[in-house]
């Protein structure tokens, strides 16, 4: 799978297990998901599905502007993910980042409204899609330089070890940001220093048009982010179970003090790179095979399977799913707007007012 | 988008966009040197990040359009070696915003390297970039940074503002011995303009009287220049007579041209889309000031970017960055 | 080299140098609040790459004085981090040189974090590093970029220039909610002076005027004050009173004490380390022109770096830098 | 010895030999040294260590200046790997870069008087000791910013590379490089392209105060080279002809088209990282431990042992190498100085004269 994963003209996607690569972490419990649980992880999923969905609408309409990278197809990742974390760790994301935001429970609302520019949204209007934040969820947002958030990641750990906290701090970034000297330099760092950090490679085997064996001398990331004396998985990120497996048995590893872990998420974008990409540099064949993996899709066949969920079941779901992307549209369209006036606030902090 | 699906300037076709203009530019340098290559982040397959380079890889190849992993100081010190070792590169890097991971190879290397070996090594090397805001691209994505460049010895800096310059400024830099850095203002790859079919080069030495004026001297660059000469023509309806100068080259600067303005109108104002502390404008007002010390009728006005990084909702961002209406405002001022 | 033995100053003695000074200042904040901690290349086991930090190590062990490996990017974006999370890192980037490594951070996360999240988030990181040129240490280790840094909305950029400076500084950088940058010029470590005792802080907000005068206004900050009070005895012998301003802080300027200054002499002269093409004296020299027009008598003129990347050779070091005997010729030039 | 190397306080050498790590290059050719080839390295080696000691008297006396790095106890790396190089190659360097210079052939005249300042230096007295350059050597610097060599190292390649050239670029860095996400980026770079680089990474323990185990979380730098996909040793760096047969090997397949080689040279410097060092961080023992593996004494012992050498052949040919270095500094200190109104010069090349 390594190589059909990294092999983009045979890009055919397989299942495939958590696979340990040269780590040293101690065995991941196995947990049965119960039905409640299940349903939770494909609201959740559904969600980020549907909002992005949304914004596809809505960036047509030019009601949302700027840069704008939707997470479909790689929905399991974030909510796996995020079933393993709690509400003391810290979570760092980059510019494809509303799945992140969204599973880490900040408002659809505070979502939307921010990509309207609206005084309601989650950064004030002034960060846009790609620089959503939440302080009081610990959401440190947004980060659209490639590999910029790495750093801030191993910092807010550093803190945390610094004054004995049992927290993670879980930085999402992708294949492509793996090949940026920053990666290197802070998986080094929090090697070294055992920071408490969960790295979470999203490898969607793209980095815009550059396909990862364009990218990568060596695609084998698990096997290199070993390479730093760290534990490291490859994972099929289109499952949400097998995400949630890994990341709780890598959070408990970081909690318990024994260092960074690594987990490439295996994984695929089922739209282009951004609203802006024409998405030339592939062919729709490899796009149809991976989207019979969809990973909403997957869950919801698998659920149906044990009976765990039917058709009137699924459909109101969506619905109430649909009804709270409605809402948050209607609110972000209500909401104000800055006034000009107040551009140079939160500058500084000192007088909250623009330096001379 | 259309212009991205169309990969050449039809013949037919009267006009050319500024994004066609540059392709055409680097589709003759790839033709007429075989040590000339281009290289960076998604020039090839993707076709460049905003479509210039669409449509060269299948022409010229993956060894002369090669797309390079995320590793700015990689791909641009390589850039730098390759043209060390004799070669003619010509590097990409996305937008200036990702620079600044190049920033010590730019500085260090590719401007330092003939003065440190005492004239015997030379770089000439090519580097391309979008700078500019303006497309609600918020804080990370907005930065205009060409004044930070143009204080670097050992650099040229070369801002295209029109077809005719995006069309030719790549020979003449090609053309130079040291390193070049080209700044594409994003919001121009869709302006379009006629191909002026005698223009066959760009003058790097000079800036560009774009309007001639009597009362005002507006100097600006890149992106800034339409809305120079947009404010120009509103002033004009006053009665206020403004020349623009578009400055083309912000390294080395040429001072003369935009002295000798000021020492026929009196007075100026500049546009500069950097913050306006420290900006390239501070430079240009400072040369006004010492060597047009007793022409000057009036404090020199600067329209530049509110010192606050840039925010992505669009009042805000509009109210950040220089607009004709703030630029009509300093010439009013410097006039009365 | 007798000072790096030495790790504190001594109470008996006299004086203190501006190296023992920046290290009280570290003890002090090591000492009083545990949320500081110290961290970058070599300021652990080797003491500080100029040995400012020297003895830090041993008295308050590895985890709060943190030796870092190569990776600028890393260590000042984990500065940001653990500033983020309510940490008061002091990072040490051992000379601007290098910080260009760390410029990304810097100006896309550190500066631009609190704006971006909406004033949510803020950074109180302080990053202290050396600068400047004068020890025939070459191209690559002579940058005098503090300049570059001044023009990035949401940092303080501070450049103490004497002893008394240098030991309370870090207090106030650390009382900021903001990132602050602390350029310390490396020709200053082994400056000797005493401490006043009467000094217990350093107002962040004013530049300092270091010598009354009332004929021209010589502004300088960092290594260069020195030189201009130099400069300004030799002018004293020749019937010129110059009046000598520190800049002390370089982000946000005090353009009040400067202006003011110029509207009683009524003529300027601005000393800088950078390149004079777009150097923070560009800056001065445009606020001054835009803000005491009427009242200037003469150009302003600058003193500043030759453009060319700092040669090695002692002697075209020494006409590459701004020296006294240029600050004088200016201060003539203006007077005249 | 991975492990002895690592742990600097235990940091006792050991000798070894060339160690395959995950590589998968072809068989480097041993060689039996000629008595003559061996009587040149040590001619070389002894060269570069009176060049070094003489430094060391002339910055006492400030008669050089700046920031001076002493190759003194490295001597086999630069000296064994310039065997496996003809006049074609490339070589790109750091700041402790005298013994690459002189191993490459650049006269020690032009070195002195780089350090003295004067227009006679190799570059002219505008570098100094961090910036030696000899552009018709293709002697490509002296890079005093640690890790910025490596990206032109890679460029000097592809342009061969693209030519068809069979030239190799050799680029020595040091283990406190290899944590810059510069090298990471470059190896990939390379190693993804299959450019004709040689690394050679200058394992000396130490990057300034700051020993390999503070350094990196996983301190194996020769199998993470290897994580990038492309072959790599470590060497015995303290043993010429472990350095020269290594380096052959590499060399040879490089040129044979199979893309970038690293080699790890276990080395030690014996003293202070700098002249302006004072050396606390390590302890005398561990010097004094590192001097008895002296590659210079120790290949001169070889060579008496075999009967190759002896006390009077060893007192000319130190002799001769101290006249050599005599005559450097004789003529470095008559040689002028450049006026200062050529400040300007060698700025830009297109007017020879400053901007405007
Ligand atoms: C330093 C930097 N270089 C280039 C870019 C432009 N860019 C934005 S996203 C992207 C691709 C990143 O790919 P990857 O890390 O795999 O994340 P993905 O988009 O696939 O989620 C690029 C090149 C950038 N934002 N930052
Ligand atoms: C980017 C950068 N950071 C820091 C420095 C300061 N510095 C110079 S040499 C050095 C140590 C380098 O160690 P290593 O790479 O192992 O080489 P060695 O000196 O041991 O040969 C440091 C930290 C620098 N020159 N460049
Ligand atoms: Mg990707
Ligand atoms: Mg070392």
């Amino acid at each position: 799978m390594a190589t059909a994963h990294g092999d983009t003209s045979a890009g055919t996607p397989q299942a495939k297990g958590p696979r340990r690569a040269r780590g040293t972490a101690t065995a991941t419990p196995s947990r049965t998901p119960a039905s409640a649980h299940d349903l939770d992880l494909l609201r959740q999923m559904l969600l980020i599905r549907r909002f992005e969905e949304r914004c596809v609408e809505l960036y047509s309409a030019a009601a949302i502007r700027g840069f704008v990278h939707l997470y479909i197809g790689e929905e399991a990742v974030a909510v796996g993910v995020h079933q393993a974390l709690d509400e003391r760790d810290a979570v760092v994301s980059t510019y494809r980042e509303h799945g992140h935001a969204l599973a880490r429970g900040v408002p659809p609302e505070a979502v939307m409204a921010e990509m309207y520019g609206k005084t309601t949204g989650c950064s004030h209007g002034r960060g846009g899609s790609m620089h959503l934040f939440d302080a009081a969820r610990r959401f440190y947002g947004g980060n659209a330089i490639v590999g910029g958030g790495l750093p801030l990641a191993a910092g807010l750990a550093l803190a945390d070890r610094m004054r004995g906290e049992s927290r993670v701090t879980c930085c999402f970034f992708g294949d492509g940001a793996f090949a940026e000297g920053e990666f290197h330099e802070t998986a080094n760092l929090a090697a070294l220093w055992g920071l408490p950090v969960l790295f979470v490679c999203e490898n969607n085997l793209y980095a815009m048009g550059t396909a990862l064996v364009r990218e990568h001398a060596q695609t084998d990331l698990a096997m290199r982010a070993a390479s730093y004396g760290m534990a490291a998985w490859a994972v099929d990120g289109m499952d949400v179970h097998a995400v949630e497996k890994a990341a709780r048995g890598a959070v408990e590893s970081v909690r318990a003090g024994n260092g960074p872990h690594f987990l490439e998420m295996r994984t695929y974008r089922f739209r282009a790179h951004s609203m802006y990409d024409p998405d030339r540099y592939r062919s729709k064949g490899e796009i149809e095979e991976w989207k019979r993996h969809d990973p909403v899709t997957g869950l919801a066949d698998g659920m149906r399977a044990s009976g765990l969920l039917d058709d009137a079941a699924m459909e109101a779901l969506d619905h109430a799913v649909m009804e709270e992307i409605d809402r948050a549209v209607q609110t972000a369209e209500g909401a104000p707007e800055e006034a000009a006036e107040d551009l140079l606030l939160h500058v500084t902090g000192r007088h909250e007012e623009a330096p001379s | 988008m259309s212009t991205r699906t169309r990969p050449r300037a039809h013949p037919d076709d009267a006009t050319t966009t500024y994004r066609e203009a540059l392709r055409e530019g680097l589709r003759e340098a790839l033709t007429s040197d075989d040590r000339v290559f281009l290289m960076g982040e998604d020039v090839g397959r993707y076709g460049g990040c905003f479509g210039v380079s669409l449509g060269l890889l299948e022409e010229f190849g993956p060894e002369r359009v090669r797309d390079t992993p995320l590793s700015e100081s990689a791909f641009v010190g390589a850039g730098i070696g390759a043209a060390l070792a004799g070669m003619r590169p010509v590097v990409e890097i996305m937008t200036v915003n990702f620079s600044l991971l190049a920033l010590d190879q730019i500085l260090n290397n590719a401007a330092t390297l003939r003065h440190m070996s005492g004239g015997q090594l030379g770089v000439p090397l090519v580097i391309r970039m979008t700078t500019g805001a303006g497309r609600q691209l918020a804080a990370q994505h907005s930065h205009s940074l060409e004044g930070w460049y143009a204080h670097i010895p050992g650099l040229r800096v070369l801002a295209p503002a029109t077809v005719d310059d995006a069309r030719h400024v790549l020979a003449a830099a090609l053309a130079d011995p040291d390193p070049v850095l080209l700044f594409e203002h994003g919001s121009l790859y869709n302006a379009a303009g006629m191909l002026d079919p005698a223009v066959h080069d760009v003058d790097l030495d000079s800036a560009a009287v774009r309007r001639e004026g009597a009362d005002v001297t507006v100097v600006a660059y890149g992106g800034c220049v339409s809305k120079a000469l947009e404010a120009a023509e509103a002033l004009a309806e006053e009665g206020i007579s403004a020349e623009v100068i578009d400055l083309r080259t912000l390294r080395p600067l040429d001072d003369a041209t935009v002295v000798g303005s000021v020492r026929r109108t009196h007075r100026a104002v500049l546009v500069d889309e950097g913050w306006r502390s420290g900006s390239l404008s501070a430079e240009i007002e400072s040369r006004i000031c010492e060597q047009a010390f007793f022409d000057l009728d009036a404090p020199v006005e600067r329209v530049c970017s509110a010192e606050v990084p840039i925010p992505y909702a669009r009042r805000l961002e509009e109210a950040a960055l220089p607009q004709p209406a703030g630029i009509v405002a300093a010439a009013r001022r410097v006039v009365s």
